[in-house]
């Protein structure tokens, strides 16, 4: 599914700011990414979702290779890519029906179909009463949900989200995440950027921990004993 | 809920994905584009009107040329059938009217009273000519070639002021286009400059919409459907109020109105000229809008 | 650090804490007041020069009237001094000329032939007058009163084509100078709404400066010098590419100089009011930018 | 220091967001301000640092009644609150230290001694290194922290920071809840906005409690006991 090789990223002239990342993600598999604030995990995301070329190193992406790709076929996989970005980034002037139908509205899905799907996911995230409200007039932890609903949507086959949870309580937050992992049995791949220890031990799945721009791979059996010795 | 209607109407009315067709930033650019335009119709409406004041003055005057045969000499009528075969055969003459002895009576009348024997004054002959090009060589060379006949014939060019004052006119009449040049220049600095400030404002939600997979076409295309508008309306808006200004101005000039100042009625050709403005300023606009937000794409990975 | 050096040359040179003087914007406001700017130095400009080509036709001609007394009549030496006196006696008269027989010889001759024994002809008079203030009325009052000496005299106001001339003139000058006012009302729209595209681009930053308790006089001065700042430098600009302009123009209309048409040199009252262009470009900019940002900072709690 | 009687706000023509809202706070106190997403905390911090007026109701800051204020009055009782939005709002065009130094050149701080307390303070919460990047090069948690300093750096009477600790992973987010404590000892007011249940188990401070748009005060002998109970 995603494949990086000898990755380097630097931006502009400063140092690298990440540093020989090399590491696989299998299609249908649920990763956390995890690291201190600043370590890149934002930064990783970036060149997964193709917001960003390489410094240097091998990108290999739904088993291509991005660098030989063209505009239009980089375009295409993008749509095949979901993205909960940590700023949330809602278009400021769309209502939370337009935001969330978007993707859909790139792809020229039938109309009918757009009401249906995107009135039944904002029931589901608890926004069904602000369907027609702009982004600014919600609350940190709505706008969060709304650029939850937009990444899933149109059921991506790659899910990104940065911090998906940073703004919302505990219990809204744990639905989210089961969202996720229903999502992920149907086939999606799925990588969470978070620094919430409860979350990621909650939820049983491999992590990637940035450290000082390098990678490394933490496999589920070393959590699971934490999970065991530990709170939840 | 007002929200809930807006949402509506804007759902109706071609969807935009970026706020173009909300902001009062809209209404200034038609404004803009208005004056624009209006100062083009102007300008432009200027340069035909005085083209076509020099073009009748031109033909109405500049062509003409008066050769006098001053009475005196000895054989008026001999030297007018002399003059008259030279004339002919010239090519660049289209037009030769020897003026009968009653008209020039008619002329010299009002000097020397009309009860004045006219029968033994002794009458100068008047050739008025019509001459296709009337160029300073031809006259030089037509003076020359009558004076070898008798060097008592004068050719009269009318020219002196005239030229003053066709140069007057020629001077504003470029002046006209020039400025026609600067409005236009004008207009497409301000688009430009306007389209490129509502890409950065905007920038960050064409960035999200180029990462989720839009295709460059679909988003240019929005700013060029918006661009396309502000550029019809504005152009439109300024044809018609530039119309009504040339109406009010015409009337005004055309108040007693008289041959050598011909009223400010435009020629077929200036009026089509006019009223492409509005799809001028249409494809300013939308080609402007494409042509930015596309280099403005092409920078995204 | 490129970073660095240009947080450093932001500090040396006066601070903001919007960023009204990094963006790509400001070159494009400034090229729009100063092309704003030269549109106007033009229009106004023309607008002077038009005043001063009718000023000099009306009283190198408008003036002027020429009294006839055709020959023929019993006595034209008498009925000269009669119409002399008459015409001294009138207020409005302010120079008579009284053209003696050889001018009217020479004027005469070419229509005869110069050796006509011009003793032998009776002579025409004419009187060359200069009015104070030529209106209809008074040429008319003065035919009557002339026609009472003697039915034959005519009054000769040339006025015809010079009435034409004179209100195409006017009709130009008048579009001149609307045109400059347009000119200045699309130079304050466009200021105006690019201030406030700017404000409300910065619309949020503005409020957190109003939330942080930045005064208003604080915030708004921002806004007030960059907008100074573009109005000066387009005005300056806008005035040296009209001047420059206006310098071709003339050189080309010049070519030829002749009486009828006066040259461009424009009166000092024109020069002065040309040099207060980017004065009034300045005030205009930094007046709109604060009104602007006052108003908006009003509707914030 | 801050008392609001029977506060009501609504937006627009909505239903009302807060309603009967009673509370006072004293001068020097720390308290937590928790509830579900959508519950009105950042609508409360509003009311609170003067962004909005509430559409009911008597509000009482630094002892004086909000209403019969002039807007310089205003003006200069905003600059002795210092905010943490949830959204961070730096100026996106001036460099961190910029940023951060904004509060003293708004009240015309000498230069020199700006140089002085921002370099420090900005060392302190790690971005001595990130001086002169713009915002929007900055990781999610790097921005965080330049707003958390902007808020402090003047020192401010009140400190009002909504889910100041969203973006930090634990380390850093206890370390700045230290330099809050720090602030309330030397007797700035501060509120915390905040779903993070670790962390008002971990500091002591009682804790208003927004649901539905109503407001319940628990006092810490409540949590104390949950603390000794819990995890910590
Ligand atoms: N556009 C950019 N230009 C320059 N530097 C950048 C840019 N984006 C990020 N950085 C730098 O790269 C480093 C990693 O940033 P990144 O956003 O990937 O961190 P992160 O792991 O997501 O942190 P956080 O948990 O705080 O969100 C940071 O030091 C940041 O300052
Ligand atoms: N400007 C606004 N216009 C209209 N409604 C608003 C506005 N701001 C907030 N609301 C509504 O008021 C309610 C409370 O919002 P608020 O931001 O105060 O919640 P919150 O407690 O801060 O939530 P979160 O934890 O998710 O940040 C929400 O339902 C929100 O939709
Ligand atoms: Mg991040
Ligand atoms: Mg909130």
């Amino acid at each position: 599914m995603i494949r990086f090789e000898n990755i380097g990223l630097r931006y502009g002239v400063g140092d690298e700011v990440l540093r020989d990342i090399n590491f696989k993600l299998e299609r249908g598999s649920f990763n956390f990414l995890t690291g201190p604030s600043g370590a890149g995990k934002t930064s990783l995301m970036r060149l997964m979702y193709l917001g960003r070329t390489p410094t240097r190193g091998l990108i290999t992406m739904f088993g291509k290779n991005i660098n030989g790709m063209t505009r239009s076929e980089i375009g295409m996989m993008r749509q095949k890519i979901g993205v909960v970005f940590q700023e949330f980034r809602l278009l400021p002037h769309l209502s939370v029906f337009d935001n969330v139908a978007l993707p859909l509205r790139i792809t020229e899905t039938p109309e009918k179909e757009i009401q249906n799907n995107v009135n039944e996911l904002l029931d589901w995230v608890g926004l069904g009463d602000h369907k027609d409200q702009l982004p600014e007039t919600l609350s940190g932890g709505q706008q969060q949900r709304v650029a939850i609903a937009r990444a899933v949507i149109a059921r991506p086959k790659l899910l990104l989200a940065d911090e998906p949870t940073g703004n919302l309580d505990d219990t809204i937050g744990v639905r989210l995440m089961n969202l996720l992992e229903q999502l992920n049995r149907m086939g999606t791949t799925i990588v969470v950027a978070t620094h919430n220890q409860g979350m990621m031990n909650q939820f049983g799945h491999p992590r990637l921990i940035l450290e000082q721009g390098q990678l490394h791979v933490q496999e589920p059996q070393t959590w699971i004993r934490d999970k065991i010795e530990g709170v939840y | 809920m007002a929200k809930s209607v807006q949402s509506f109407t804007q759902k109706a009315g071609g969807r935009y994905d970026l706020p173009l067709n909300r902001s009062g930033n809209g209404r200034f650019i038609i404004l803009l584009i208005t004056m624009m335009t209006f100062l083009a119709v102007l300008a432009i409406s200027a340069s035909f009107a005085l083209s076509g004041v020099a073009a009748k003055w031109s033909t109405g005057l500049e062509n003409k040329l008066t050769i006098e045969i001053p009475a005196g000499e000895t054989d008026v009528s001999a030297l007018k059938v002399e003059v008259k075969k030279k004339l002919d055969s010239i090519d660049n003459i289209s037009k030769i009217d020897v003026m009968s002895d009653d008209a020039i009576a008619a002329l010299v009348a009002p000097w020397l009273g009309a009860d004045f024997a006219l029968e033994e004054v002794p009458m100068p002959a008047l050739i008025a000519v019509e001459t296709k090009e009337n160029t300073r060589a031809f006259i030089d060379k037509l003076q020359k070639d009558l004076s070898e006949i008798n060097s008592a014939i004068i050719v009269d060019a009318h020219e002196e002021w005239l030229e003053d004052f066709l140069r007057m006119i020629g001077a504003l009449k470029f002046g006209a286009m020039f400025v026609s040049l600067v409005i236009a220049a004008t207009a497409i600095v301000a688009i430009t400059g306007i389209i490129r400030a509502r890409m950065s404002e905007h920038r960050p939600d064409v960035e999200l919409l180029h990462l989720m997979g839009a295709s460059d076409a679909y988003i240019a295309g929005q700013f060029q459907r918006y661009a396309l508008r502000l550029g019809l309306l504005g152009g439109a808006f300024g044809l018609f109020a530039g119309a009504l200004g040339l109406a009010i101005f015409s009337v005004g000039i055309n108040a007693g109105d008289s041959d050598l100042f011909p009223s400010l009625r435009l020629s077929g050709l200036a009026i089509f000229v006019l009223f492409c403005l509005p799809f001028v300023s249409c494809a300013l606009c939308s080609t402007t809008a494409k042509i930015t937000v596309l280099r403005s794409l092409a920078r995204m990975p």
